[in-house]
């Protein structure tokens, strides 16, 4: 695996790369957009479809948490996974809104789409919301992975299944729409493919980092617990009646506190 | 699947199906004994319920609101206040048993699935409760005809439904955060939210007296989902 | 929060059988349980033992870890090092069938307020499906009103109606938290004899107090010991 | 009155307003030390705000409303989501105190009339808060221009003082209505409805430009009155 | 669950006077205080005196109203009949200056679960105009961690803390119910000091146990007792 790490570094910066020339001079631009807008597209759509893909991931990961053997690190994983999906979600959104702002003459207008996207935002928000407020970590990675498990339930709701029911959009149908055909220019198929591929395994790679981060946090917690274990014989009860010795046994346990 | 092993367990017990329901029940009259002696969550409810469904209406007014656009306008504001309401006095259900420190003799006695399934029954007749008074009331105060009274009981029943079992699932999750009042709204909101639009979108349907579509279908498979979720859920997060 | 390195070794005199026939085949030992609050160790390795109609008894001084062990025991807390094994006839309990035969009693327990004692035991033996005048039975035994709100109870009143929770379905293995706090001697001598009952009837009970001298009473049933160093 | 003689009593203490505010302050300190316990507890009133305006402006935002219905209909929202804010917040004022027995350390180390305005103060404070940030956030939101911003402005402040006010004076009802079990909540509405109409009709002429009359004086008037009310109620709720 | 009928009268053997100079002068006074909770008589005609340096003991069966008793006299509840004299130095003293002169301890008192000990006191000592460091002093007297939770005390810590709020503002009536359930051996010493201290200073107390043998390590203190029959 670690062989292949490099040389698959090499080919996702080409794909990148790739998609970057390729938006702008392989793909023609989309007719019935106004000007070059519809170049945004291949950063537009990649970066939603990736941030679904990543809660998605994440719920999965939580899933595995719960009913799996409760090994931290699928919290963690989650976690991280959820992080990077907020930061693609707001990407997306502010892609849209750019291209919302030539296309529809204002950034923000109550399209479903946005409005969706939006609440699929707070959704993931209130997941790191819900975890500042769990003192306990054992407690903290049972609650934030239920509730991400949930998500896998409201996500696809959020995306895919409410934009296209709530009542009239402006936003473009999907590009595989609900007839299952293609209707694209092929190149620029080719280009918006390429850039969701890109993107989606760049971001697995920057959660693969986080991820690692995160359970190097956990494991120098872990160490120093450890080490509290050990150096305990100097520590006295702390629940003893002479004032003399009280502050040297209450100070330490006062660190302890996090 | 938990509930099986418990038949050949030391001292002898009923059949299981009948220990499960028997135990939900108990949950369920508790729940509504506990309630009608302190009245604490109806009050909230019905505060918020009543005085928003009065403003509301005096300020808008039968008048207020020009005809054409009461079909769409009125139905968001049911459902905001049916929402708010209900996310102002459900979070007890679980936050004080955790606070008034019974959760411990709870998790002892009953099964997580018995609990979460009387507490949700309980959550959906206080809602049900709720929507029974407020409806007719707003339909009253607002003057506003209702084309299909059927399809709306239907998405009453449907959206008050949902938000029952949604909040208990949201309650349960909170009751062991140090919980904020703000911090329900926040998590439960964005689950809530879906439902409440589809809701409103069959509620319009019934005022207006057009078909609801898809949204019926839809509104029942998120029911569903969120059920199965729940009953797979609660128990991890109930247990330590 | 104890802190001493080593884990603390139980002081085991091999384990006890009192009188009774069927206590033979049952045992609850747990091993080297390590619990943490945050990173506030509480138990670190703790060991013990205890068999059917035997009394484990817990001490050690304030935050030492007693209740936070008994929690364990009961499946409130999960530990997060260390096993739990309860043998019946030679089968390990599930987790499930554990809770139903686990009698709890606990400061930290407490009961609906608005729900009298009798209605609060009803409300618990309908869940545990033990027949409803069981708690009539048991509340009757230690002296308590029946149609008494449990907020209106006092201190020792509230310490009797734990001890019916924790005995209304019978359990086999009971644990008894401080169980004579805010008693009065005919308190303390129900309390007594009611152990004494369970455990005539194979049962096994742990329990945990801060100072010896509280269980004066039931000290002639203790035979294991582990002290808990904070 | 009650402070008066506290100040010849035996141990020395420093002069009375001194205490009493003192008092005041340790209460509103008290309160938010709890509240920001959670690590971003603001953060999580700041998403509440967020999310609430969004459940209403996609009610009526993609759903439409015309323009011409905002301005009657949007300030009556403004003021449902403040008033459902207070009102999810009002067990944390008393109720909160009675059940987790906290009220007893309280009544034996504060005198009554600290603990209303301390409690008051803190809810003032948090509907502020939320003002401040749900009100730019709205009228940008839903593209709601205002006339006059000086006007809404103090309407908002006047609104939420006796939001703040009148709710903890519920709140304090509610704890009653706890221990006798009667349903309060149509005795708290009379505290409630004529602030939030007041107010509304306020914003209203804010955001329409047009004068606000003399609603301004009622309001001011009403939270003079139930100030009042709060200060003089209070201890004998509170005290045995 | 008081039952039998008579009012009990209470065995007062004149009020005694400890060390110190300034208690002359300070006594409290209760006569035939009559509570009943709804229809249920609790106290029925309790009279006592204590004075400054002295302490009363209450005892009395679980239910038999003491606690009662207690928060009759901390202003917590009032009764339907009887009355309470506070005298210091000849003058009487107002509610308000009694609230701001009693220390009370009780099974029921409990403190914010989010606070720490320390900002618990701080709280306290903010609404009573102590100085803050005085909390400190409290806390590190009994030997409580400083930054703990409050809710993630020990049954033990907490009763612990419950001395620190009782004796925080220095008060000159303490009144302490069950002062040393759940405690270790030397808990109930700090405890003992504590109490000594306050009464050196010419501070009263009025202390409330089920059982006498509970207070063993203040007994010797006791000079005046009221026994409550159920
Ligand atoms: C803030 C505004 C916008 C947001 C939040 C937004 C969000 C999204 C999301 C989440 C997707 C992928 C999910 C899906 O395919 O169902 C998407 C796809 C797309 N968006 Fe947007 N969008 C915005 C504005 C726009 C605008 C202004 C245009 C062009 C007029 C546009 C064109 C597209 C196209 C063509 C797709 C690909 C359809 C597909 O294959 O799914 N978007 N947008
Ligand atoms: N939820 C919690 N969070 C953090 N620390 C906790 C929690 N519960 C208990 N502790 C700490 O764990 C330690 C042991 O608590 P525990 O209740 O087990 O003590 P104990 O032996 O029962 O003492 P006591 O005799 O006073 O009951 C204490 O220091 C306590 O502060
Ligand atoms: N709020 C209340 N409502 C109704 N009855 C109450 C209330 N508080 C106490 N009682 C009853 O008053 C009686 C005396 O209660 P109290 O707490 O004073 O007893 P106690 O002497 O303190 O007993 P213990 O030794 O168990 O603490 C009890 O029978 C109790 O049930
Ligand atoms: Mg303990
Ligand atoms: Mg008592």
């Amino acid at each position: 695996m670690n062989t292949l790490r490099l040389p698959l570094a090499w080919l996702l910066w080409l794909a990148l790369c790739a998609t970057i020339w390729g938006a702008f001079f392989y793909a023609p631009p989309a007719e019935g957009f106004i000007g070059e807008s519809s170049r945004i597209l291949f950063f537009h759509v990649p970066a939603a479809w990736a941030s679904f893909v990543m809660f998605f991931a994440a719920g999965i990961w939580s899933a595995r948490y719960l009913f799996g053997s409760r090994q931290p690190r699928h919290d963690h994983a989650a976690q991280a996974a959820i992080e990077l999906g907020l930061l693609l979600c707001i990407l997306a959104i502010v892609t849209g809104a750019l291209w919302a702002r030539i296309m529809w003459g204002a950034y923000w207008n109550w399209d479903p789409r946005q409005v969706w996207i939006t609440v699929a935002l707070l959704f993931y928000g209130a997941y790191l919301a819900l975890r500042s407020a769990v003192p306990d970590p054992e407690t903290r990675r049972r609650l934030s992975s239920s509730y991400a498990v949930l998500g896998l339930i409201v996500a696809p709701f959020l995306f895919f299944v409410l934009p296209r029911m709530t009542g009239f959009s402006l936003h473009p149908e999907p590009v595989l729409n609900q007839q299952g055909k293609i209707e694209m220019n092929p190149r620029m198929l080719q280009v918006l493919l390429l850039g969701s591929v890109g993107l989606t395994a760049l971001s697995f790679w920057i959660h693969n980092l986080r991820t690692r981060v995160l359970v190097l946090w956990e494991k120098r917690e872990e160490r120093a617990y450890d080490e509290l274990l050990a150096s305990g014989s100097q520590q006295s009860t702390g629940l003893n009646s002479e004032p003399t010795t009280a502050p040297t046994t209450t100070a330490p346990t006062a660190g302890l506190e996090t | 699947m938990k509930r099986r092993d418990s038949s050949h367990q030391p001292q002898p017990r009923p059949a299981q199906q009948h220990t499960w329901f028997r135990e939900t029940a108990a949950i369920f009259l508790k729940e509504w004994r506990c309630e009608l002696r302190t009245r604490y969550a109806l009050n909230t409810l019905f505060l918020f319920a009543i005085t928003t469904l009065v403003v509301v209406s005096l300020s808008l007014g039968p008048l207020g609101v020009a005809t054409a656009e009461r079909t769409t306008v009125l139905p968001v504001l049911l459902w905001v206040i049916l929402l708010f309401a209900v996310i102002s006095g459900l979070p007890r259900t679980f936050v004080h048993e955790e606070e008034t420190r019974t959760a411990i003799a709870l998790r002892l006695s009953a099964s997580p699935t018995a609990i979460f399934v009387g507490k949700s029954a309980y959550s959906l007749s206080v809602v049900l409760a709720l929507e029974a008074v407020v409806t007719p009331l707003f339909s009253a105060m607002m003057q506003l005809p209702i084309a299909n009274p059927g399809l709306l009981a239907l998405a009453l029943a449907l959206g008050g439904y949902g938000l029952a079992v949604g909040g208990a699932l949201v309650a349960a999750i909170i009751a062991q955060a140090r919980s904020t009042g703000t911090l329900f709204a926040v998590l439960a909101l964005p689950i809530l939210l879906p439902l409440l639009v589809l809701a409103i979108f069959i509620s319009r349907a019934a005022i207006a007296g057009d078909g609801a579509g898809d949204a019926l279908t839809q509104l029942l498979l998120y029911d569903a989902t969120i059920s199965a979720a729940g009953l797979l859920l609660f128990p991890t997060i109930w247990n330590p | 929060m104890p802190t001493s390195p080593p884990p603390v070794e139980s002081s085991i005199t091999g384990s006890v059988e009192g009188p009774g026939t069927k206590t033979s085949s049952r045992s609850l030992r747990f091993q080297s349980l390590v619990r943490s609050f945050g990173r506030l160790p509480v138990l670190r390795g703790v060991s013990g033992e205890v068999a059917g109609g035997g009394t484990l008894l817990i001490t050690g001084s304030n935050g030492s870890g007693k209740s936070t062990l008994l929690q364990c025991l009961a499946g409130l807390l999960a530990p997060d090092r260390g096993s739990i094994h309860w043998i019946e006839e030679g089968r390990e309990l599930s987790a499930e069938e554990r809770r139903q035969s686990i009698g709890f009693a606990a400061p930290v327990l407490s009961f609906y307020e608005p729900l009298t004692t009798l209605e609060n035991l009803e409300l618990f033996s309908g869940l545990r499906g033990v027949p409803p005048q069981r708690g009539q039975e048991l509340l009757e035994r230690v002296g308590l009103p029946l149609s008494r709100p449990a907020g209106a109870l006092s201190s020792g009143m509230a310490q009797r109606l734990r001890w019916c929770f924790a005995l209304l379905h019978s359990p086999t293995l009971l644990l008894l938290d401080e169980p004579f706090q805010n008693l009065d001697a005919p308190g303390r001598r129900v309390g007594a004899e009611l152990l004494q009952e369970h455990l005539d009837q194979g049962g096994m009970a742990v329990i945990a107090s801060p100072e010896l001298d509280e269980l004066r009473g039931i000290s002639h049933h203790i035979r294991e010991r582990i002290h808990l160093d904070p």
